[in-house]
């Protein structure tokens, strides 16, 4: 439609670049736990990975990526990992949220919490993606308005 | 450990866990099939009605309970405090909730067509963000929970009447930003001074630090944030429009609690993180708040006579009624204080009943200007009997809760020997006779020449069930007040004023 | 000289954070235009941010991600580094996540407002309801004496 | 002398602050919300928060920018004021 | 209005400069937030208790966990609203 998406080079380098934007908001969510980063960051950049791509290759073409049905699941799918990571601990015998209750590793309540920290930082980068990504759709396609479902 | 033991000792946390989890699940629920979430939605507010009723005959069988969100130590975790003040607040958030979510059925296939999916989702998400906000024992997590309650006011306002409903959620969105800004702020000036966010941590920090300006400011800002949020006279701009644009649904379950819920953490502020000497002795804050909720009850009734709109009638009276509340905590006296609260559940029962109303009236004839309403008294004898009662308690007729409440803020003036207030609640008793007379005159004694060609159409089952619950309730409480004042009232303002603070 | 020097140099964050959110505070009430509206929420709501971060910052001292690894050094790491105080930075990053909330929810009803009126200007959508709606300019009229 | 950068930096701030709420084209206000944005997150990372730095520089500068062009390219781009 | 504004906003900043004055000094070790025994407490045990070295983190997710899952449920709140009010109606 506008000049920058019809340029060669810019939908070239946004192909290549999309790939590492997300790989890179993985490694962001994994190494919240030893260094700057987390659920919250690496989901907004995978998300941001995203929109770069509707931005370039029209709304439509995000959407056969991630439809809105999907988002929507994976919205809810992410907030379920946190708050049945909760509900697991008070299965567990503990408070909700008290990590160190799960009998994964009985003799090592820091390690358990350690992974499971990983695990909730999961969970909150899908939500935070699905969510950034519902977002865009929203704000920016008017003919979204249609298309819905 | 049983499974009964377990989900008993959880109890308190899942007051507010269900609703969340309800929430976020809504939009699958509605992927199966588009009719269950109405039926989702009542399950998940019974379930949490029953856990909400549980706790508060926990905390007044066997005292406060302390919730240790992952097992972590206040004030190094989070913790949840349910006391009487907050268990009180949840029952009537859960049992509002429950009404609104019943009578919504129709009203939404009307309204907010084909969204109610989403719609649903929000609404529990609305009331997750009310319960949190009401049981946490943490000021931070107040402020998160505040913000979920905002937004989704803000989606749920902006549902209504078309270009309407969305510039009055964006003037609300505005305001409602300020005020929450305002209580971050305050929050930061009391972690600066202190280095605490547990509210108990912090009531025991404060005094030794009281004369410093930062604590002062920090009152200041808070009380200038709830009072945004609970609608307080001169800061109350957004609340009419956004009342009366909002979808009936939204606008009952709003007004009912959206205000109540900020003079809750009003008062939660005032007197559990600061303390009874310092808002009443050392910055007069309680003095203040009284002539400020005396102005707003004088100028909320007047405006609400010139109204012509049902529902802005009700926003406007909506100002006058936080007024008494906010009163009667202003009174600083056992018995103001306890008609200040009575008149939390008072208001919560009548403008949701009311608001219902305006809602099933707008759902039968589409007309919200009351001097339409000529001869609905034969229509819709059922709806307006309802709206005849809560009326009443609203005027503060005998044998309603509005009366008790009503005396007893009266009672607590005379105490306090501020002989103005006794005047005001007067002269605004008299200001509601004058305002809901006109709808009584219109809807009993009116000639039906706008609806003359209507038949007998009473509100579908679904909207008058909740309806005649709301207003039996009014007139139960008004002869059985002994209750909710013996069994919670009464030791809940002796400990708010006398121990400095609740336990 | 040197002591007022001392005084703003030790509080310049705090000078700082109350111009800017005089700044953003003025914006949100002020201005007529919806999204300067929003732009000024958000000045508003960083300039309180910076006030927290600045709250946590500790003379001479590192990020709070302990240094000397795992296990029972960490320990006595611990003791030899000056942190910074991290609850401050948890709260934010919290308060950042619901900055952006708010904003996304804002614009979308910027949208809605502009589908509905054509205009982001306060002022002509106030004119393009009174039009649409005689009764509304009635309120306007009655609400004119304590809104404006 | 760091403290000279510190509030050159800061001054910095206030300037694009009033830059965004006066200036009448939008999309340029939108711009310089996100330099703003931007070098909050510096002085974030250099008050040794960088958790916090690396948040504002991927939600401040990154997401909120792109939602309002988003929003401008379904409305109007001026301002009356 | 405008003058308005003004004057309400320049009452706030009054208010903020006059607690100001109150406030501990930037980068003060010694300042109530950092002597609190909650600072020194996460500082000390976030790596034994949780297991992971970045203390932002250790907080985030562990100690104040649940502020966490409310502020991923306020995104999701934000995602709801914003379908609320912007999609076309289902089918």
């Amino acid at each position: 439609m506008s000049r920058i998406q019809e340029s060669v080079i810019v939908r070239t380098v946004v192909r290549i670049m999309v790939p590492f934007i997300l790989l890179f908001a993985l490694y962001v969510i994994m190494h919240g736990a030893g260094g700057p980063g987390g659920g919250f960051q690496g989901g907004v950049i995978f998300g941001a990975g995203i929109i770069l791509y509707a931005m370039i290759y029209g709304i439509d073409a995000g959407k056969k990526k991630i439809s809105d049905a999907l988002d929507r699941i994976l919205a809810s799918t992410g907030l379920t990992i946190y708050a049945g990571t909760g509900l697991l601990c008070i299965i567990s015998g503990g408070m909700l949220l008290q990590y160190g209750a799960v009998p994964l590793l009985p003799d090592n309540p820091a390690e358990v919490s350690k992974y499971l920290i990983d695990f909730v930082e999961i969970g909150i980068g899908i939500t935070v993606s699905a969510v950034m990504i519902s977002l865009f759709f929203d704000v920016s396609s008017p003919e979204s308005e249609e298309a819905e479902e | 450990m049983t499974g009964f033991e377990l989900i008993a000792t959880h109890l308190p946390v899942l007051a507010v866990v269900l609703p969340l989890i309800a929430g976020f699940l809504t939009p699958i629920v509605g992927w199966i099939d588009r009719r269950l979430p109405w039926y989702w939605v009542i399950l998940a507010m019974f379930v949490v009605l029953l856990v909400t009723g549980n706790n508060l005959m926990t905390v007044i069988n066997s005292g406060t309970i302390h919730y240790k969100l992952g097992g972590w130590d206040p004030p190094y975790g989070i913790e949840y405090v349910i006391d009487l003040l907050n268990g009180f607040v949840c029952l009537i958030i859960a049992f509002i909730g429950l009404m609104v979510a019943i009578y919504s059925k129709e009203s939404l296939k009307r309204e907010v067509p084909g969204k109610t999916t989403p719609f649903y989702s929000v609404f529990l998400l609305l009331i997750t963000g009310l319960m949190g906000m009401t049981i946490t024992g943490d000021i931070f997590n107040f402020y998160v929970f505040l913000e979920i309650s905002s937004l989704t006011a803000y989606a749920l306002i902006a549902m209504g009447d078309r270009g309407d409903g969305v510039v009055a959620s964006f003037n609300y969105l505005i305001m409602g930003t300020v005020a929450a800004s305002f209580i971050l702020l305050g929050i930061g000036y009391l972690y600066a001074v202190t280095g605490s966010l547990n509210m108990a941590d912090l009531q025991d920090l404060l005094p030794s630090i009281y004369e410093s300006r930062v604590v002062l400011a920090a009152l200041a800002f808070f009380m200038v944030g709830f009072s945004i949020k609970v609608g307080l006279f001169p800061l109350h701009a957004w609340l009419p429009d956004a009342y009366t644009h909002a979808p009936s649904t939204a606008s009952a379950v709003i007004a009912g609690l959206m205000t109540k819920v900020g003079a809750y953490a009003m008062i939660r502020f005032m007197f559990s993180v600061f303390t009874p000497v310092f808002v009443i002795d050392m910055t007069r804050m309680a003095d203040i708040l009284a002539w400020a909720a005396a102005l707003a009850i004088v100028v909320g009734s007047v405006l609400a006579i010139a109204q012509s709109d049902i529902k802005r009638m009700l926003a406007y009276s909506s100002i006058s009624q936080i007024g008494y509340i906010l009163l009667g905590i202003g009174l600083v006296n056992m018995i103001g204080v306890q008609g200040g609260l009575l008149h939390i559940l008072n208001h919560a029962l009548m403008k949701c009943a009311l608001f219902l109303v305006a809602g099933a009236i707008f759902y039968r004839t589409g007309i919200r200007n009351l001097y339409q309403f000529q001869g609905l008294g034969k229509k819709m004898p059922v709806t307006m009997t309802v709206f005849l009662i809560a009326a009443l308690s609203m005027i503060g007729v005998p044998g309603t809760v509005g009366f008790t409440s009503k005396w007893y803020l009266a009672l607590g003036s005379i105490a306090a020997e501020h002989w103005i207030f006794v005047f005001i609640i007067l002269l605004s008793s008299l200001l509601n006779i004058v305002y809901f007379w006109r709808v009584f005159d219109n809807i009993w004694f009116g000639h039906p020449h706008e609806i003359e060609h209507l038949q007998r159409d009473e509100a579908p089952l679904s909207m008058l069930v909740p309806m005649v619950i709301l207003a039996a309730l009014c007139v139960f409480f008004g002869l059985f007040a002994y209750y909710p004042l013996h069994y919670v009232l009464e030791p809940l303002s002796e400990a708010l004023l006398g121990l400095g603070g609740v336990p | 000289m040197s002591g007022v020097l001392d005084i703003v140099y030790a509080e310049y964050n705090y000078w700082i954070y109350v111009t800017l959110m005089m700044i953003g505070f003025y914006a949100m009430i002020a201005k007529k235009n919806l999204i300067k509206k929003i732009i000024g929420a958000n000045i508003f709501q960083t300039a309180i941010f910076l006030f927290y971060i600045s709250l946590g910052e500790v003379e001479g001292g590192t990020a709070p991600i302990l240094v000397g690894g795992h296990g029972e050094h960490a320990a006595e790491v611990a003791h030899e580094v000056i942190y910074v105080n991290p609850l401050p930075h948890v709260l934010i990053l919290t308060a950042i996540v619901v900055a952006v909330s708010t904003t996304a929810v804002a614009l979308a009803l910027v949208i809605r407002i502009y589908q509905e009126y054509g205009s982001i200007e306060e002022d002509v959508i106030l004119a393009a309801r009174r039009k649409l709606q005689p009764e509304f300019s009635e309120h306007a009229r009655l609400k004119g004496g304590e809104d404006e | 002398m760091i403290w000279v950068l510190d509030i050159t930096m800061l001054l910095f701030l206030v300037v694009c602050a009033i830059a965004a709420i006066t200036i009448k084209d939008l999309l340029s206000a939108i711009i310089i919300l996100s330099a703003y944005s931007l070098i909050m997150a510096i002085v974030w990372v250099e008050m040794q928060s960088v958790d916090v730095g690396f948040t504002e520089a991927a939600v401040g500068a990154g997401i909120t920018t792109v939602l309002f062009i988003a929003t401008l390219a379904r409305t109007e781009g001026r301002s009356e004021d | 209005m405008k003058t308005l504004a003004l004057f309400v906003v320049i009452l706030a900043g009054a208010m903020l400069i006059y607690a100001g004055q109150d406030l501990p000094a930037f980068g003060d070790i010694n300042s109530p937030a950092y002597q609190h025994r909650m600072t020194q407490y996460f500082i000390e045990n976030s790596l034994s208790e949780s297991g992971v070295p970045n203390i932002v983190t250790a907080l985030l997710a562990n100690y104040r966990g649940y502020d966490t899952l409310g502020e991923t449920t306020v995104i999701f709140t934000a995602g709801m609203a914003v379908i609320l009010l912007l999609r076309r109606r289902e089918k």
